[in-house]
């Protein structure tokens, strides 16, 4: 029944949904998706080097990570995976703090954003996002949690457990899939035999909305929506956003292996994310001619900034790997660290192992 | 104050935390209104209502993983898992995510969850449900695990496990569920995590042991100090992690000898672990080498092998006979 | 959308398909479900003499057991759940077996017919359905996998992960969920949050069918026509059978603790499986007055007879613990087998610790 | 005789099998087309098809559930994992049936399942791709363990692993995979599962390890021999599960020293187990405490950390000193 499911759509000719969006936080989301793009494009270039780690970056997602978390407040709760590093700087994490994780450094997170750390395994942080949003509720918190994974995080047992009970207790959450078309070499298509995912949550009793995942301020309003039924005590939503991994999984990926090239030419040029959204902006006088430019420079610029910061970052110490294990290290555990300090301390001192 | 079992004992205490902190709250299967299905939670829907005690779909991984949630974002949840042999599928949650939050997130986050799990044999129950699987847990980095064998330390040690800011597993033999009374006060009690108890002092030979293997080697204790004059020290571990090696050591120090009991398969049971902190910290004083005496590296069989699968009295005495041969 | 699964019925005036059941194969069934019956009651009794353990019965539930069952052939493969003895018995398990097994005595299945051992951990078994049906297909054998599950069994992640697979490889897998209202103390309505079981088929493409689960003759046809579906390569089918467990979750559970009594008195009484079926029956004609008690008469008998088998049986001995856990014994094995022997073996000869 | 490393040694191996047997399938995440993530499984997806190198949804129980099913129905299933952090998820399928339905059978169904797994750390993964999870495994009554440190062992296990009746888990150490080459024959090679491999003979002290702490330990044996006339004997594993106490044991009682390595954390590690065994086996003989050196008891930290979590050259020379300094 592919009607009962419409293409949340706002930007393009056959937008079903007024524009609601404030031209300046258009504008900004305008930003933080170069600011994306931006980022990711440099990142694979540090990893290239072989100054990071592996790097799975959002390359044709930027209207579905960035749009969506636009539409969150500051107390809400956010449960990401390890490709959301959009949605993460919107809500707070600083672009340093990715690359730090990337250099195998630490936690994505930092110290102020209410953001879980990236969960690795695949819609494990699902259930996360459904207790922090019936923690929140049951102490009369007027917020909301979101979760964010993909396509192929909608075959784990965790995903469908999450859902149900979230149905079950009317949580204030939000769940947020991207399907990107693929997860590494699988297609959608051969990840599950439904037409959509968003069908899926016909089996949970919760909401459903399918949106334009290139389209930002779809993905915007569509959660805005989302996360005022929460509020409003009517559940959960579980939101399908249709956008285009255009990138590899990761940088150890090679899509080439599995991935025929029109397809990605199909969602390349005139349904980029970031041309969409541009293209419209400046038809609504909204941007004006060159403010794109200006903001693509002042891209590189910040992007430039945050990776110095981590790269230039302090060497890691070993009892920093002790540190916060447990709030109060067991005797055991500080025996292990002081042995590990005797033996590899000289090298510590001098920066190191990872200088 | 009142005799009770450890069903009552962990009742009481639950009902107690409950009234003092409103962050705390229950959720597992059929813990509300049916009191869970060993009558732990008796009582404790109809007093503080299924907001608090929360009958949960069955999932245990999402039992699990909500509480994650629930404890990141300010309450204090106890979780309970039905048997441990279903908490398998939550495995994935405690592996990944329970112990891993501190340490991912550089501190900023602390899960103060408690996971309450009936575990261990000997009850005749029905297949799957007398699983021993503390030796994983006790494995995994950033939790807590303790193991009550009396009511008085089941309390003490729910109290400091609701209390603690990190993951706790908390599990409940389910033989001693009924098994013994004792006096149990009102309130709060003080039964730290970490230190264990030296349930019996003798000097011949130690006992390392926890939950209900504890009472068996009471038994066997006082059968061989009467029949044979056998002096035998018994350690209740209560906690497994982090273990007290320390009052292991002072006591096999003292016996030079020691034997490992526990109900679980033998082969990398946490008998292996004590043994080799033994050989750590008291290998010079060992006389005759640590011996382990455990179930059978077979899968928990039906209820009529059960008496063989478990340690008995024969199996702990001869080894504990063999020890003092040497 | 409660359109969309409109319940199948054959027995009753409300009786939506036409009954396409052979009269002697609807008499075994009746004597089928008098048997089950028959046996519940017996060993429920069995179970407060202390003669043996734990016991599920499936009392209310005989003609979903039955019914589903009498429509397999004997090379299709069954992974049943605790509560199953019924579809077990009618797949070649003799009730001997299910006595022994409460006895704690061993598995539940026999020699020759293609049970799996009846699953304990909810659900975990379904993707055995889906491995079994799989392999049948790869091998181009002719027969169909079924798995036997509850209300509470669709909230795991396996349920999840099975139906996706299925609908995936167009596996030839019937997912048989028998919603008996309850999962222990927890009702179906607080089990999820969607009105109907069945709807769930829909999140993974594959084919959802609702039965009265009290009507026998319309759970044996729905399950025939899954099957033909299944070997025409059409793919599963998920059946939600409407039923009702009349008696406790096991032997140690006590329903008055959480079950209104008016819910219980709805179910008995007309609604009873085996009371429709015999005045089904009997209004055609196909049972004569009187055979139904003669049936009734023959199944304390049969039943008497199977139970007298289990509680003769010979002691356990200690070596059959060791002797199938490996196809051979692992030599550390043998030695710990030798151990206890030595030390217990004589009360192992003198028949055992459980004589 | 072609030269070859591991990941081309079990390549080709799973290349042989199916090709001898059509019972034999693959199935797992990104094992088809792709040629999975490490490129085990390349080439084969184009030789056997899609119905025998089987892209799965992304859902690790029921990969393992799938397959245990397929071992059951009679094909000859190899079902990967894509990480051991990713093996959780499927944990109640092991825990719970691969290794308990011969016995829950009466020995009617064995499951000839293979599971083959990455796992490991020291290759600057992300987080939670370099777990060792062993320990766990070895536990589990009914299933066996191999690791193969060498292509030729690698596949010499990998043949044995198909032809068993019983389910085996074939744990790939990921340093490895590209780690090395050696030659590896064509068609059938003979590792069977159990023996254990001396690596290396010495009289001072065995290292008892296994997967890629054996390189670390040749390393060190081959220096400590050079610069301090040490003479270290290695015993690398192989089998985990059933281990093969004998050579331990043997070793052990010649070298009356002992220090067993590995890299999953030291509490409740496979470790003590090996050291319960040398104490039930060789206790007369040891000179000195069976010692361990093992990562930290943290979770996997980030790779910046992995140098330090991961047992060192300098921590094992440390322990080998110091074992016979005693
Ligand atoms: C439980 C688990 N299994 C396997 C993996 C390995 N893995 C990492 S990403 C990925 C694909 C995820 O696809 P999708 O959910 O669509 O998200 P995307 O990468 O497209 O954003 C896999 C299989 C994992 N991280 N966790
Ligand atoms: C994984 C797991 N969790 C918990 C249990 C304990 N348990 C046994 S039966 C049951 C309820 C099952 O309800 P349902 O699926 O509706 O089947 P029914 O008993 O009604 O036939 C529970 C929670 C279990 N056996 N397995
Ligand atoms: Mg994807
Ligand atoms: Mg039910």
């Amino acid at each position: 029944m592919p009607d009962a499911w419409p293409l949340y759509q706002v930007i393009g000719p056959e937008a079903n949904h007024p524009d609601r969006v404030k031209p300046e936080i258009a504008v900004k989301i305008f930003n933080d998706m170069v600011l994306l793009r931006t980022f990711d494009e440099k990142t694979i270039n540090l990893q290239r080097q072989g100054r990071v780690g592996t790097f799975p970056p959002s390359l044709g997602q930027e209207a579905a990570e960035i749009g969506s978390a636009w539409a969150l407040e500051p107390e809400d709760w956010m449960a990401p995976s390890y490709r959301d590093h959009g949605a993460l700087y919107v809500h707070g994490v600083p672009f340093s703090h990715v690359v730090l994780f990337a250099m195998g450094k630490g936690s994505s997170i930092d110290g102020v954003a209410r953001v879980l750390p990236s969960s690795i395994p695949i819609s494990s942080h699902l259930p996360h996002a459904v207790g922090l949003a019936m923690a929140a509720e049951r102490l009369n918190q007027a917020h909301i949690a979101i979760a964010y994974f993909g396509d192929g995080g909608t075959s784990e047992g965790d995903f469908h457990e999450a859902l149900n009970f979230a149905g079950v207790f009317r949580a204030p959450v939000i769940f947020f899939c991207q399907n990107n078309g693929w997860a590494i070499s699988v297609p959608v298509s051969q990840q599950t035999a439904t037409p959509t995912l968003v069908q899926k949550a016909s089996a949970y009793g919760v909401f459903g909305a399918r949106v334009d995942g290139n389209d930002a301020l779809a993905c915007y309003q569509v959660v805005q929506e989302a996360r005022a039924r929460a509020l409003a005590g009517d559940g959960p939503t579980l939101i399908e956003a249709l956008t285009y991994r255009i990138g590899p999984h990761t940088t150890a990926d090679d899509p080439a292996r599995y991935r025929p090239l029109e397809e990605l030419e199909q969602w390349t040029g005139a349904k980029d994310p970031i041309v969409r959204l541009q293209e419209y902006l400046e038809g609504l006088g909204i941007l004006a001619p060159g403010e794109a430019l200006r903001i693509r420079q002042d891209a590189t610029v910040f992007v430039n900034q945050a990776v110095d910061d981590a790269l230039n970052s302090a060497p890691v110490e070993i009892h920093s790997m002790f540190e916060h294990v447990y709030q109060t290290i067991p005797r055991g555990l500080a025996l292990q660290r002081e042995e590990l300090e005797r033996i590899h301390g000289a090298m510590a001192g001098k920066g190191g192992l990872h200088g | 104050m009142a005799e009770m079992n450890a069903v009552t004992a962990i009742n009481q205490t639950l009902s107690e935390l409950m009234a003092e902190d409103a962050r705390v709250v229950l959720l597992g299967e059929d813990v509300g209104k049916n009191g869970g299905v060993f009558r732990v939670t008796e009582g404790l829907w109809n007093r503080f209502g299924a907001r608090r005690v929360v009958d949960t779909p069955l999932a245990e991984s999402a039992i699990v993983g909500s509480a994650i949630g629930m404890a990141i974002g300010g309450l204090r949840p106890i979780a309970e898992i039905q048997f441990m042999g279903f908490l398998y599928p939550a495995l994935n949650q405690i592996f990944s995510h329970m112990g891993r939050i501190g340490q991912r997130s550089s501190g900023k986050f602390r899960v103060p969850l408690v996971v309450r799990i009936p575990y261990g044999g000997g009850i005749r129950a029905p297949e799957q449900h007398a699983d021993s699987a503390e030796a994983m847990l006790v494995h995994t980095p950033g939790i807590k695990v303790v193991v009550p064998s009396t009511p008085y330390d089941a309390k003490g040690l729910l109290y400091a496990a609701v209390e603690d800011p990190d993951p706790v597993i908390f599990l409940e033999p389910i033989k001693l569920y009924r098994l013994g009374r004792m006096e149990v006060p009102q309130g709060r009690v003080n039964v730290p995590i970490g230190p264990a108890r030296v349930a019996r002092s003798g000097d011949d030979v130690s006992v390392i042991t926890w939950g209900a293997m504890n009472h068996l080697a009471m038994e066997v204790a006082e059968d061989l100090a009467r029949t044979a004059g056998i002096s035998v020290e018994i350690i209740d571990l209560r906690t497994l992690k982090p273990m007290d090696t320390e009052t292991i050591a002072e006591s096999v120090q003292k016996t030079g000898r020691a034997i490992v009991l526990h109900e679980a398969p033998r082969t990398a049971g946490l008998g292996g672990e004590v043994v080799a902190s033994i050989q750590e910290d008291a290998f010079w004083w060992l006389k005759t080498p640590v011996r382990r005496v455990t179930a059978a590296d077979v899968p928990y069989p039906p209820f009529a092998w059960e008496d063989w699968y478990m340690p008995t009295k024969e199996r702990l005495a001869g080894a504990i006979r063999e020890a003092l041969a040497d």
